[in-house]
């Protein structure tokens, strides 16, 4: 059938990293064998990144519904209800492979991706986040994935004049061959004018437009959908390369074709180009498609139907327009000095039918191709090694002597350290709708032309995931919204992304079906629904996987953008309060891999209805309007959550004198550990007794530890029932000093 | 010596630079121009007498640092 | 007061502008799209920040030849009133309306944080609701705010006064720590010998309204304001 | 004809890019590695058989867009 007749062999369908039985499967639903062309399609479709394959059973059982929700996961991006006849419109996407391999241009092309996934939408973006995990700074390697990344993003999101306001690091050295790239973006759109992928209509024309199509990423699905070895160089020459400017064409024409009443269906051209955008449109809509390639536009001459259906080539849209309105849809295209061509026409006969001069050169039912893709229940058991994480022995580990040394290291680790030189190169403020910038527990940006804003949070602390992925992923759902609450936000909607390992090893498979159940019990609780996800597997390089990261993105509503919060101290002589339980929570803490080099032991347990509690009674003192500030404990526990809270406001440093009882616990459990469901406050003095009453009355452990002041840093651990106390007191200069600039040092070495 | 090092993208990546600058160009009225690319130059001073030695740093410091050889490629003269 | 603000393929602080001149302002705002040529009934022009062409080759190479530049020649040469911001600053620069270039920052990073500024010239059309040496708090976002020129027409400018704000030390010492981008005499904003055309690098508009915590740069857009209402009274004074 | 453009910062003018590159080969141990500077390098087709014109053409082009005479300079080639 088409212009090169190929033999289909045995190496061809493993190249195309098909088993035998997907093989056969093809050859049953055409009634023939495919030719190269439909080959490439289907590889590209039912690969594991496009098809979901190995995780839509578990997907499933996420809680999807709510009463805010006005579009679920299934299209380009998620979409909930914030009220003003507005919806914000979210998600998140990984782009770790194409990063390892080109830092810059991979975490551009992300950045560049999930801009498009919004827009498409109908609505404009307006912050992106982005979550990020390297190895450690020590290794020469890893700066350079660091500093390559860090400018890619800002590259790409800055020309866009999209502000990146958040987002999140970790460093550790199992990521030191696969590092994670996810960003986040979020949109508004008017909740009547969302626009989905779909290809209705018989007759209506498909029209291309945005860049030209070259040889990019030629398979870069079926990259992202298989592991790494030393042979991964090979596939170099597959790198994209992002164009920011055009993409802000796109963007802007984008809006405006949909401004106009033109479009039937619009979808953004990513992970398997042309393939995926027009078999999936048509496929939601019931329909097929007759495209005709030759007046694709191209970037090179000889360009195979194959290439064309594949490549990957960035900033490209396909959109249905009425029929009739084509001249007009183009008109707006070539104002913006876009390339566009009307390419196709829906028909009714489900089939995605591919020509090139003339000649049928792909005939495949579209529905096939982009649901009927293998779905695989794999098998999963937990690793022989689970125990043996999971199991230590507390008793062989000395207590904490010198506690001023302790915290300094911590709040030096680059994963706790300040990420200043990081957000510092990307724009966080264009649109100027920022209202708390990076550097407090979420991001907030107002929403113009109403009283409201939007807080935003990525979170995952993989560490917990591995030692239990159901207690690590129910805690990264509860730190998430912990983030949004203590800045003054209601939690409305959640993306994720979730990094893993894989799926073919029952062991990665167990991590992941056990974080899916975490999420599912942690967002039915909270009622925060999931609207929108991406899936990355085979994040493993010769066998050695990272640990089970489900990267969460959360969203949060501020009614009246007065009530604001941000996590810095505010005013000498506030009070400092602690809210919730501090217990023996050493397991799996930031403290014990800096000060004992282990990642070792039980995470800390999370209950979901003291973590409710404490977010309703925090949004309530703080929407009325008695706390200066509010901080979480996560990583480093409470003397770091105190320690951020003198050190982190972007202008004025400030001490703190407090004063904690050990009761029974250890020292460093008490300092360090990492105890959920609790929050630091400050508050005016004469507050304190009302909010102390409050939190009892609403059974939340809480109480006054200290005192906003000064210039030096002091906790007093007073003598508890088995332990010695101790002193932390170091100047707040110090503690700044060794936080503030701790990365920058670490990536100056070259 | 002093080495001059040339480096431009591998034929089929996108130059989003080139592209600007032909359209550019185009709308100046120089109708004649076109097909452009942009790559860096740079110069260094190598201190190193023979020729052979010195072209040998030269290209170490072209893969190492100066290209980025999954999307770009280089050359280099010695004079 | 009728404000055009520039759209050039690629602009992104457009709307941004729009926002304080409309909303917070309560002016009329045209969005004048780049290949427009014919410019009338505008008080003052602005071209705001973003990343024009990409900003591929130089920063504001491409964009000074888009066909709207023309206009705004004519606009300035008249006496209007033009601002530019951050890549409009640049563009005036590629565009000859102010004297100059822009290098890579020092640290070869865009940067985007809040500066310190001092306003060295408290006379101008942009600057009269301030006081001569206030130190505003306002943000920068750029990889290529380095200012150069050379030394004859640095001296001319600094004996004209026609540098307008310096990066400084938040108590207002111009110093080289508070030089974020290496730029020559830590200039961050300058102003044309006839008074009418200003360029600055700091982002006035991101910090004109105080739910975004900083106010400061709104005193740039009621300089221009007050500034515009003066010159119409004195229009009117003049017999017919 | 193939015009091939240089476009490097005059003397005299702060090269950061340079610097940058400088310190880095330093740092990676190429000590005879000095006096870095970095320019652009740009390859225009220029559809024009005459040389005299097609040399005015290149010419125009640096001047009016590819090189900003204040403080870079430019230098061509054409084959
Ligand atoms: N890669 C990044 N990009 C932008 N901002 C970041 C990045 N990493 C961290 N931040 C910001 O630094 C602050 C601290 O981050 P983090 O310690 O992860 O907060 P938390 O533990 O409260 O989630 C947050 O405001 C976060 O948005
Ligand atoms: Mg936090």
């Amino acid at each position: 059938m088409g212009p090169v007749i190929q033999p289909i062999t045995k190496d061809l369908i493993a190249q195309h990293n098909l088993t035998d039985d997907e093989y056969k499967k093809i050859v049953g639903i055409l009634g023939r064998e495919p030719n190269i062309t439909e080959l490439g399609m289907f590889s590209v479709m039912w690969s594991e990144h496009c098809s979901y394959k190995s995780s839509r059973v578990h997907l499933k059982k996420l809680p999807t519904t709510g009463p805010r929700v006005v579009q679920g996961p299934g299209e380009n991006a998620g979409a909930v209800d914030i009220g003003d006849g507005l919806c914000a419109v979210f998600k998140m996407e990984s782009h770790n492979h194409p990063s390892f391999i080109e830092p810059y241009q991979g975490a551009a092309t992300g950045v560049g991706g999930i801009l498009r996934d919004i827009f498409t939408m109908g609505a404009r973006p307006i912050a992106l986040l982005d979550a990020l995990r390297f190895g450690g700074l020590d290794h020469a390697k890893n700066r350079h994935l660091v500093k390559g990344v860090v400018a890619g993003i800002a590259g790409y999101g800055n020309c866009m004049g999209v502000p990146t306001v958040g987002g999140e690091i970790v460093f550790n050295d199992i990521y030191s061959q696969n590092p994670l790239v996810n960003v986040f973006c979020l949109g508004i759109a008017h909740k009547d004018k969302i626009f989905l992928g779909t290809a209705a209509g018989v007759g209506n024309p498909v029209i291309y437009f945005g860049s030209k199509t070259g040889r990019d990423g030629i398979h870069g699905a079926t990259m992202a959908s298989d592991s790494f070895d030393d042979q991964s160089e090979q596939k170099r020459p597959t790198v994209q390369v992002g164009d920011p400017f055009t993409e802000k064409l796109l963007l802007e024409a984008c809006l405006e074709l949909m401004a106009g009443d033109l479009l039937v269906g619009i979808q953004d051209m990513g992970a398997a180009g042309l393939t995926s955008s027009s078999c999936e449109m048509a496929s939601r809509a019931g329909n097929g498609i007759d495209l005709d390639l030759t007046d694709v536009p191209r970037r090179e001459p000889g360009m195979t139907p194959y290439e064309l259906m594949l490549s990957e080539s960035q900033e490209r849209m396909l959109m249905v327009a009425q029929a009739g309105k084509e001249d007009e849809c183009i008109r707006i295209c070539k104002k913006w000095d876009l390339d566009v061509a009307v390419v196709g026409r829906v028909t009714g006969d489900g089939i995605l039918r591919v020509r090139d001069q003339g000649k049928v050169v792909a005939e495949i039912p579209a529905k096939s191709l982009a649901d009927d893709g293998p779905r695989y229940d794999r098998p999963y058991s937990p690793p022989a090694y689970q125990d043996m994480l999971t199991n230590l022995n507390y008793d062989a580990l000395p207590d904490v002597k010198d506690a001023n040394a302790a915290l300094l290291s911590l709040l030096e680790s680059p994963t706790i350290a300040s990420k200043r030189c990081v957000y510092e190169q990307y724009d966080h403020m264009v649109r100027t709708n920022t209202m708390v910038r990076p550097g407090s527990d979420a991001a907030v940006v107002r929403i113009k032309g109403t009283n409201k804003a939007i807080a935003m949070t990525v979170d995952c602390n993989s560490r917990y995931c591995l030692l239990h992925p159901y207690e690590g992923a129910r805690i990264a759902v509860a730190e998430a919204a912990r983030n949004l609450v203590c800045s003054g936000a209601e939690p409305i909607g959640l993306t994720d992304c979730l990094n893993f390992g894989n799926p073919e090893r029952p062991d990665i498979m167990w991590q992941f079906v056990l974080a899916i159940e975490g999420m599912k019990d942690a967002c039915e609780h909270f009622k925060v629904p999931i609207v929108s996800g991406n899936v990355s597997f085979y994040n493993e390089t010769n066998g050695l996987s990272i640990y089970p990261t489900p990267m969460l993105g959360m969203v949060g509503l501020i009614d009246s953008a007065d009530q604001t919060m941000t996590q810095w101290f505010k005013q000498d002589g506030d009070a400092i309060l602690l809210l919730g339980k501090t217990k023996e929570d050493l397991g799996g803490s930031e403290y014990l891999k800096v000060l004992h080099h282990r990642e070792q032991g039980s995470p800390p347990l999370l209950s979901l209805d003291a973590e409710k509690a404490l977010h309703d009674f925090i949004l309530n003192v703080i929407h009325d309007g008695v706390v200066r500030s509010a901080h979480d404990c996560s990583d480093g526990g409470l003397s770091v959550a105190l320690a951020e809270c003198c050190i982190s406001a972007p202008d004025a440093r400030r001490g703190a004198v407090v004063r904690l009882p050990l009761d029974t616990l250890r020292r460093d459990a008490l300092l360090f550990g990492e105890s959920q469901s609790r929050v630091v406050l400050s508050v005016k003095p004469e507050m304190v007794d009302q909010i102390l009453n409050r939190a009892r009355d609403s059974g939340i452990p809480a109480m006054k530890i200290g005192t906003v002041g000064g210039d030096r840093f002091v906790i007093d651990v007073e003598k508890g029932q088995w332990s010695e106390g101790c002193r932390i007191d170091l100047p707040v200069d110090e503690l700044h000093d060794r936080w503030a600039y701790s990365i920058e040092r670490a990536l100056s070495r070259t | 010596m002093k080495a001059k090092i040339h480096v431009t993208l591998k034929q089929g990546i996108l130059d989003p630079q080139g592209k600007a600058i032909e359209h550019a160009l185009d709308s100046l009225g120089f109708k004649n121009a076109g097909n452009v690319r942009v790559g860096k130059y740079m110069e260094v001073d190598v201190d190193e007498k023979d020729k052979v030695k010195a072209e040998a740093e030269v290209k170490a410091m072209c893969e190492k640092l100066l290209a980025n050889t999954i999307v770009e490629e280089y050359r280099y003269e010695l004079q | 007061m009728k404000i055009g603000v520039v759209v050039f393929p690629g602009s992104n602080c457009d709307h941004d502008c729009q926002h304080i001149f409309k909303d917070v302002l309560g002016q009329y705002v045209e969005m004048i799209w780049h290949k427009e040529t014919l410019l009338a009934g505008l008080d003052a022009i602005v071209l705001p920040g973003g990343f024009s062409y990409g900003d591929y080759l130089r920063t504001g190479a491409i964009a000074r030849f888009s066909p709207v530049m023309g206009a705004v020649k004519e606009f300035a040469k008249g006496g209007g009133m033009v601002l530019g911001i951050c890549n409009g600053f640049q563009i005036l620069l590629e565009a000859g309306l102010l004297p100059g270039a822009m290098l890579r920052n020092k640290s070869l990073h865009f940067i985007c944080k809040d500066v310190s500024v001092k306003v060295e010239n408290a006379a101008t059309a942009f600057t009269g609701a301030c006081q001569s040496g206030q130190v505003l708090k306002i943000p920068i976002a750029h990889a290529d705010g380095n200012y150069y020129t050379d030394p004859v027409t640095l001296a001319a400018m600094q004996a004209n006064a026609q540098i307008v704000l310096r990066y400084c030390t938040p108590e207002g010492k111009v110093t080289p720590e508070a030089n974020p981008n290496g730029s020559l005499d830590n200039i961050a904003g300058i102003i044309n010998a006839a008074g009418n055309v200003l360029g600055m690098m700091p982002h006035p508009e991101r910090c004109a309204e105080a739910v975004l915590g900083n106010d400061d740069g709104k005193l740039i857009f009621l300089s221009m304001l007050e500034s515009l209402k003066r010159n119409k009274k004195d229009l009117k004074m003049i017999p017919a």
